[in-house]
């Protein structure tokens, strides 16, 4: 690539060991770049322990917009010896490599297609700060002093940056900016500053933020009305209910009473996060919980009773790498099967597939409407990828008569103006209930079970009235099909369109792929359209796209090729159709590897 | 049981309560546990004791989990929503529906395989939470809907239908409670209904979460001889300590204070709780005295009944929580949606 | 039908409230007719209670030897009163229905094409007998009596039935021997005895017992050398358990010693029931559980693990009809999905198909076999109507040469001999690891677990040391694939055999199918190949078969047609080749809904 | 932690036990925890009580849950089998790991979030059963692994790293296993090595549950003022009420018996338990007062440490189940297939 392609297009991969507080220095590194109006996107790969194991975060700098891993990295800041050897054999030919050259290290020049940098940072920190502590710090952001001067950052926005943080601390923002300072003045002073990567102010960040997915849910659910929330901890998902609380304590405390107007309850486990959430539902509370694949699994049993007792509720699924615990810090797009059909017996679940973080603030709305229209568990499938890293999103906006929809629910005159009510009828026709709240009225009066029921609410062990409201959950679903947010469809806009082959994905896998089908069309490979799918159950439109082609790429996170599974089985779609594309070793997936496989698969195809 | 279906027609000079009831309007339906089967007793108490108290049955909540004892909501006040949920997992529907709505009364029925081995985890962090609700266990020393097995309440060394003696200790739910800081923690017995209402009353004006562990022999499985927890053996081990003796907030107070009564407490709702002590030597205000008392009883072989520990001056899981007074499901949208503007601040922050 | 068809060739239907103790006369009668040599089934439909609820027991008297449901009742011994209109109803056309005539049922003659009897059943047996509990359990027995004179049943085989349970209370033999007479003396004095549908002795029973599946289950598991057993109640699985149990405390307590060769735990749940068989299955024991839908919920997180971290274990899952708690009393095979996919992430199990009895016993031993050769969970779908109801089954043979296999497991001259041991080595490359058991040598010594973990058996959280195991494991299921019982494949005899539709099953489906197929090829309608599915993963049989018809009726017993996703998903075969039958009201299939579905889609697709 | 490996080479001069064993044959995996993690010290303590009561590494299986806490196992006794199972699920493991070997030793590691919260079942009822193994929970009142949040051993009041007050009360492990019938109870410091260590031995010697709480301070999450998990809020507050000291089977016993000792006690294997009175008022085998002891100081704000019950003469879960001696897994198969002609004769039944 030419020195001209690079500038403002590259990636930036810190290598560090983590409990040394690198994540404010990145977050300096990529905010700057940001506020210069350059389009950028942070990655965070981090250890499932709290210290002292490796961790990484790579800053991809594109002035195209391109919010994916490339599966590149160009300039590799090396912070942890013990990772050193994978960290260079990690750069891309014709890169950079920074490291800590306080101590000699042999062997460290074993490549000669990339350039070697080093600082003395230990030594020079060592050397400037006091406290044990600084010392560790400061050389974080001394490598941040040497980018500024190495990638050509505007160093006004770095001290703008400094100051909004430290601004009440003098002696923190001093000791920031000399650390900045010495970092920057050893790179003028030893290397040829700027590199040929390098940045150039734009405008292409206006109107958008810096933020993950889990902030912009927990964000969401706030702004869908939820009111009480129940779960228990875990990697990746505790951030979303961290959020909803940090936002409740700032926007949902009566300023009358100084009582809160939300509920958020630490479960003992799963088991009890869900349970909450099905009874304060039921109890006509918005409610929700949020976790990670094995919290999926201990509350099957629970989903199973809310979808056959039709109760509404909302559960994130922040996914992780399974099976098992699996790679807790790592993401994959792995429970599609296991949340569409959580417990035993014949159970289906409507999902949601939010692509970034402004889908994980919209879908929070939909997913609670959806669930009290639906009376079903609505589970909201995101991912690591989504909920913890730093994703450039538009602003998000925000319509103030947004009114909930709550479904259908008799109050209080409209029991008293009925001769009975019965809470499993279909009065409407499109298999959905009436239900109502406790308290309101005796009339209103029934028994949630999860035992064998008529459609009257009543106990049965009669095949015929089991049937009856088993068939006509089978049927809600259609009416879901019908209710979900349509899939995106973005068709080529290249005239002689290819029917040959499409791309079908859902969720995190947007981003590599917008920059894959570029790439390809660019290449001259294949144009190709291309559906996001965004909701299960799969909306009409989504067996038409797929039977438009001869063969469509399904581009899914995991092994199994699961949603292809779903497609080929809910859509009674021949699989051989569906050719599955699948990248799981647990690091989003890159456009790379989209565009390898479908050229590889292309290419098969015409030597076929 | 029969299978004639009772005429639910009120008679005209049935006696009716301050909300204008009958028993009758605090019945369910039909019961289907077998005939004898102590949960019914129980039932019937429940009824009593609401019907006493002139609460609207639509006004209270039932949650159960799985068992012949969680089946028993079903079969009284048929006015009130009802949740049979899942096995062992009632404690978490309970706290979630308070959560949703605290002006509503909630009550929670239990069997002892319920709370006791698949859901300790849910009871004990019920408890823990102090959440506002009235939990029965309905306690017979077996599972009786799958037959027979024993329960971790049984007794060690009490026999089985067949024979076979039980090898382990039982987990005893009145200790457990009371040693997990439970604020109010009785037990009854299922052929005592004289002393079961009061019980039932006092529990329901509790302001936390109140433990009843009712003993409730199950006639199929666990009735016989050797069996520690049938009406024969739970009769002649019985030790009574102190009667609680419930006064409600618009009864005259001074007609039913009664010579023998050495403690009484005002409950939250404004009602007191007398206690009648029958045993000298017992003060249910006094935690570690009430361990070590119910411990050393139950090393003789005795059950020790009545109402064994009340802490009225704690906090349930609202006020630890600073909950608004309004229930959550009746908050109006307009006081949850933070607004546009609010929505502009808070992205300011992520540029 | 014939009089002469009917001749051991009909079905009766007893109608009783539960807790009264119908099941011993049933039990008699089913013998009874076993023991004249007439193959004889009975299936059993009770309540989710203990006492006071309709239940009903089906026998099927068939000289053919069909052991399914037919879908018709020939005769209604009609004995609870609650239940009498939609008895009546059931009972097909030129049927009988015998009731208790000692109060007056008004109504009661509504129709006219079938015969009505009354016995004062209850009238004679309070007169007769003086206990309370008598009065009761003796109305039973006097209806035994009375068909043995409808039915032409031999008393002499009665009286020796009574003889073996009464033989050592003579009381009790004689009260129950006076019922029997009064019912007989009764019919003999008011009916034409005996009936058209009667019985007349055959010698088609030599060589068979009558068990159900759950007794042989746990026999089967005694002969496998399963030692430990840890399980929490739930219908419709506690029998296996207790079968377990009780041939245990026969046949293995340590005659010197008078110590347990065996370990049964009643866990406080099933999360524990399936913690505790994985602790002794690493720990080289051979352990299991059973349970139903419900726990297989509840244990989905370990199942993930076990698969994840390679541990053998053995599951039954007696299937009951769900969603939920749903009708835990009737049956279904609706976990064929949440088992195959237990838990969150991408995880596969090994499931065995039992169709009867004696599969359950024999596929024991399998199990345990394939759990440790394969070291992965074997989950056994079997049903309730396999698992609780009466099936004639040729007697079990046991080959005393019988060794089990252990699988791959290195001990301790192996580990001495050996320079290194690494748990996740792919030795062989059939992808079964080598494991060791704790505390044979240090040598042996590794840690097992749930989160990412190289070949080595070492913690990671890099992608590729990830990816290697995890694409082990799925070749894994290719090996096992080759290892699980082959399909029984049922080609018709009929040369001209049919190429456009054929038949796939599962498990308890097969007696039906079976009648099925011989009523079709009957009637002309179709004469019909068939292949009995026995495992999951499929045979390369099961692909090779299906591809061989234009359609295949996928025949099972759930609402969402879970045996033909798992088949479409696995071997990508167009789902649109796969034509689901499904019944799933809670009863076992009859042959009747099988005729009916088969004709009706030929017809349609003659009509098309 | 540093990321240099230590090299596996002993030293010939380190001193050896009776198996020949030196303590490096003792360790495990480099630890992965914070530098200064509580859990470290119970990790070298679990090493040297191993060292020191000479037994050989592979006899022993070591299980855990999910937690700082639970992977602590990779990092003692290398020459160990070890299981990481699941979150709060290690007792299960382990039930059915000592069902199917009761011949190996075996040592359950837990954390307060692991054992008290989704996993307080799992550890009630292993307790009930009384299954043969020692069970640590290294106690941090936080959920150290997924980043401070409280546990249910936080106190009430206690302060979150951000300031938050924790408002609900704790849940003792060591008052609920004692409630709960559990045979061994103590709890240790992780900063005082030299009374957890022989704590360990005794709790190794015990047949049946042996469990020791272990405050373990993290010093990430909590360890700051305000924390009653801290190392300086556990050294201010503790207080050590009976010092344990183990005497092997294999020591002379007489010189080991110290001044001051008032009770001494015969552990299953042999091997007794001394107890070293250091609070007059408190005696270890006494159950009802062992609780009352504990509660009122708990009430002052003390936690009471050292061998806080005791009871040997109880019967381990083999015993109850009346199992083989020797191990299920160690049965040859010929002692578990009854056999062609039995089967011949069961199924003779069956016509
Ligand atoms: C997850 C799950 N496991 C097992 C069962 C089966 N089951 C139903 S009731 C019951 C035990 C009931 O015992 P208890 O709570 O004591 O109630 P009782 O019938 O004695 O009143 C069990 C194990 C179930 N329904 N769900
Ligand atoms: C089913 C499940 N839920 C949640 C988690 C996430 N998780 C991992 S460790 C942990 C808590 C650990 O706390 P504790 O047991 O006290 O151990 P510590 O880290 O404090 O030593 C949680 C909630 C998980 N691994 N599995
Ligand atoms: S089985 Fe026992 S507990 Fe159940 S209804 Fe009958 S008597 Fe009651
Ligand atoms: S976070 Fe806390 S518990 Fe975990 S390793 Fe660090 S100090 Fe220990
Ligand atoms: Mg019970
Ligand atoms: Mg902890």
């Amino acid at each position: 690539m030419s020195n001209k392609a690079k500038t403002n297009n590259f990636v930036v991969k810190i290598a560090n060991v983590n409990g040394t507080g690198s994540a404010s220095a990145n977050g300096l590194l990529m905010k700057s770049i940001f506020r210069m109006g350059i389009p950028v996107t942070g990655k965070n790969f981090f250890p499932s322990n709290i210290q002292g194991l490796p961790t990484w975060y790579e800053i991809r700098v594109s002035k195209d917009g391109y919010l994916c891993r490339s599966g590149k990295v160009d300039f590799m800041i090396a912070m942890n010896a013990e990772t050193y050897e994978s960290d260079l054999a990690d750069v891309s030919p014709g890169g950079f490599f920074l490291y800590d050259s306080t101590w000699a290290r042999k062997g460290m020049m074993q490549r000669d297609d990339i350039t070697v940098l080093g600082i003395p940072l230990s030594g020079m920190c060592n050397e400037a700060f006091e406290s044990a502590r600084a010392k560790v710090l400061m050389k974080n952001v001394a490598y941040v002093g040497a980018l500024v001067a190495l990638l050509n950052i505007d160093m006004g926005v770095v001290e703008t940056l400094l100051n909004e943080t430290f601004g009440s601390k003098p002696h923190l923002m001093e000791a920031n900016m000399q650390a900045i300072k010495m970092g920057q003045t050893f790179a003028l002073e030893n290397f040829d500053c700027p590199l040929p990567l390098k940045l150039e102010p734009m405008d292409k960040t206006a109107g958008h933020v810096l933020v993950d997915g889990n902030t912009t849910a927990g964000l969401g659910a706030v702004y869908a009305g939820a009111t009480v929330t129940s779960w228990y901890p875990i990697t990746p998902s505790t951030s979303l209910i961290d959020a909803f609380s940090i936002f409740c304590k700032q926007l949902r405390v009566d300023p009358d009473t100084g009582k809160n107007n939300y509920c958020v309850i630490q479960a003992e486990d799963e088991l009890a996060a869900i349970g909450m959430v099905l009874g304060a539902n039921w109890n006509g509370a918005r409610a929700f919980t949020a976790t990670s694949g094995p919290g999926v699994s201990l509350m099957s049993e629970f989903l199973g009773l809310a979808y056959y007792a039709e109760i509404p509720a909302v559960l994130y699924d922040v996914q992780r790498v399974s099976p098992s615990t699996g790679m807790p810090t790592r993401t994959q797009q792995c429970d599609i099967i296991s949340a569409a059909y959580a417990s035993h017996g014949d159970t289906k679940h409507v999902l949601l597939f939010p692509a970034d973080p402004t889908d994980c603030f919209h879908m929070s709305q939909q997913a609670f409407d959806l669930a009290e229209q639906l009376q079903t568990p609505v589970i909201v499938l995101t991912d690591l990828d989504i909920g913890m890293n730093d994703w450039m999103i538009p602003e998000i906006e925000w319509d103030d008569s947004y009114v909930p929809a709550r479904g259908k629910v008799y109050d209080r005159e409209a029991l008293r103006n009925m001769d009975n009510f019965y809470r499993y009828l279909d009065v409407d026709g499109d298999a959905i209930p009436w239900r109502t709240l406790p308290g309101v009225d005796p009339k209103g009066a029934y028994f949630v079970r999860g035992s064998g029921h008529n459609k009257f609410g009543g106990y049965t062990e009669k095949s015929d009235e089991y049937k009856d409201v088993i068939d006509r959950l089978r049927r809600k679903f259609d009416t879901a099909a019908s209710m979900v947010p349509a899939p995106v469809i973005d068709k080529a806009t290249d005239a002689k369109a290819n029917k040959q082959w499409a791309i079908v994905s859902i969720g995190s896998c947007d981003g590599a792929i917008r920059e894959a089908r570029d790439r390809l069309t660019a290449s001259g490979i294949a144009t190709l359209d291309y559906m996001r799918i965004r909701a299960f159950p799969f909306a009409d439109d989504v067996a038409n796209f797929i039977l438009d082609y001869d063969h469509v790429f399904v581009v899914e996170q995991n092994r199994d090729a699961q949603l292809r599974q779903l497609l080929s089985n809910e859509l009674s779609i021949d699989p051989n159709r569906l050719i599955p594309m699948l990248s799981y070793d647990g690091m989003p997936v890159s456009s790379d590897f989209i565009v390898d496989a479908v050229e590889e698969h292309i290419q098969q195809g015409r030597a076929a | 049981m029969s299978f004639i279906k009772k005429p639910k027609i009120t008679h005209p000079g049935l006696p009716r309560n301050a909300a204008g009831l009958t028993l009758r309007d605090y019945e369910g339906a039909m019961s289907t546990l077998c005939a004898g089967c102590g949960h019914d007793s129980i039932s019937s108490a429940i009824m009593q004791a609401y019907f006493e108290l002139a609460i609207e049955p639509h006004r209270v909540a039932k949650v159960s989990g799985i068992g012949c004892s969680s089946k028993t909501p079903t079969y009284f006040l048929g006015g009130a929503h009802g949740f049979n949920s899942v096995h062992g997992r009632m404690p978490s529907i309970a706290t979630g529906a308070n959560a949703a709505n605290r002006e509503l009364q909630y009550i929670g029925v239990s069997g002892d395989g319920d709370s006791l081995s698949i859901g300790l985890g849910q009871f004990a962090h019920a408890i823990r939470r102090n959440v506002n609700m009235m939990y029965l266990i309905e306690n017979n020393g077996v599972y009786g809907l799958t037959k027979g097995q024993f329960s971790a309440s049984a007794d060690r060394g009490s026999k089985a239908k067949k024979g076979e003696a039980n090898p382990y200790s039982p987990i005893d739910p009145v200790l457990l409670a009371i040693s997990l800081g439970c604020t109010f923690v009785g037990r009854g017995f299922s052929g005592d209904k004289e002393h079961l209402v009061p019980l039932i009353k006092s529990a329901i004006s509790h302001s936390g979460f109140a433990l009843l562990d009712i003993i409730s022999p199950c006639v199929t499985f666990n009735d016989h001889e050797g069996s520690t927890k049938s009406y024969a053996h739970t009769r002649a081990h019985m030790r009574e300590t102190v009667h609680a003796d419930y006064t409600s907030v618009h009864e005259e107070i001074v007609s039913h204070v009664e010579p023998g009564e050495f403690k009484k407490i005002q409950m939250h709702d404004g009602s007191r709780v007398g206690f009648k002590r029958v045993d000298e030597n017992f003060d249910p205000t006094d935690r570690i005295g009430a361990i070590s008392y119910i411990e050393s009883h139950r090393a003789k072989g005795e059950v020790v009944t009545g109402l064994l520990y009340l802490e009225e001056s704690t906090s349930e899981m609202h006020h630890v929580l600073g909950s608004s007074e309004t229930a959550m499901s009746e908050l109006p949208y307009e006081k949850l949606n933070p607004g546009a503007q609010n929505l502009e601040r808070i992205q300011a922050r992520w540029r």
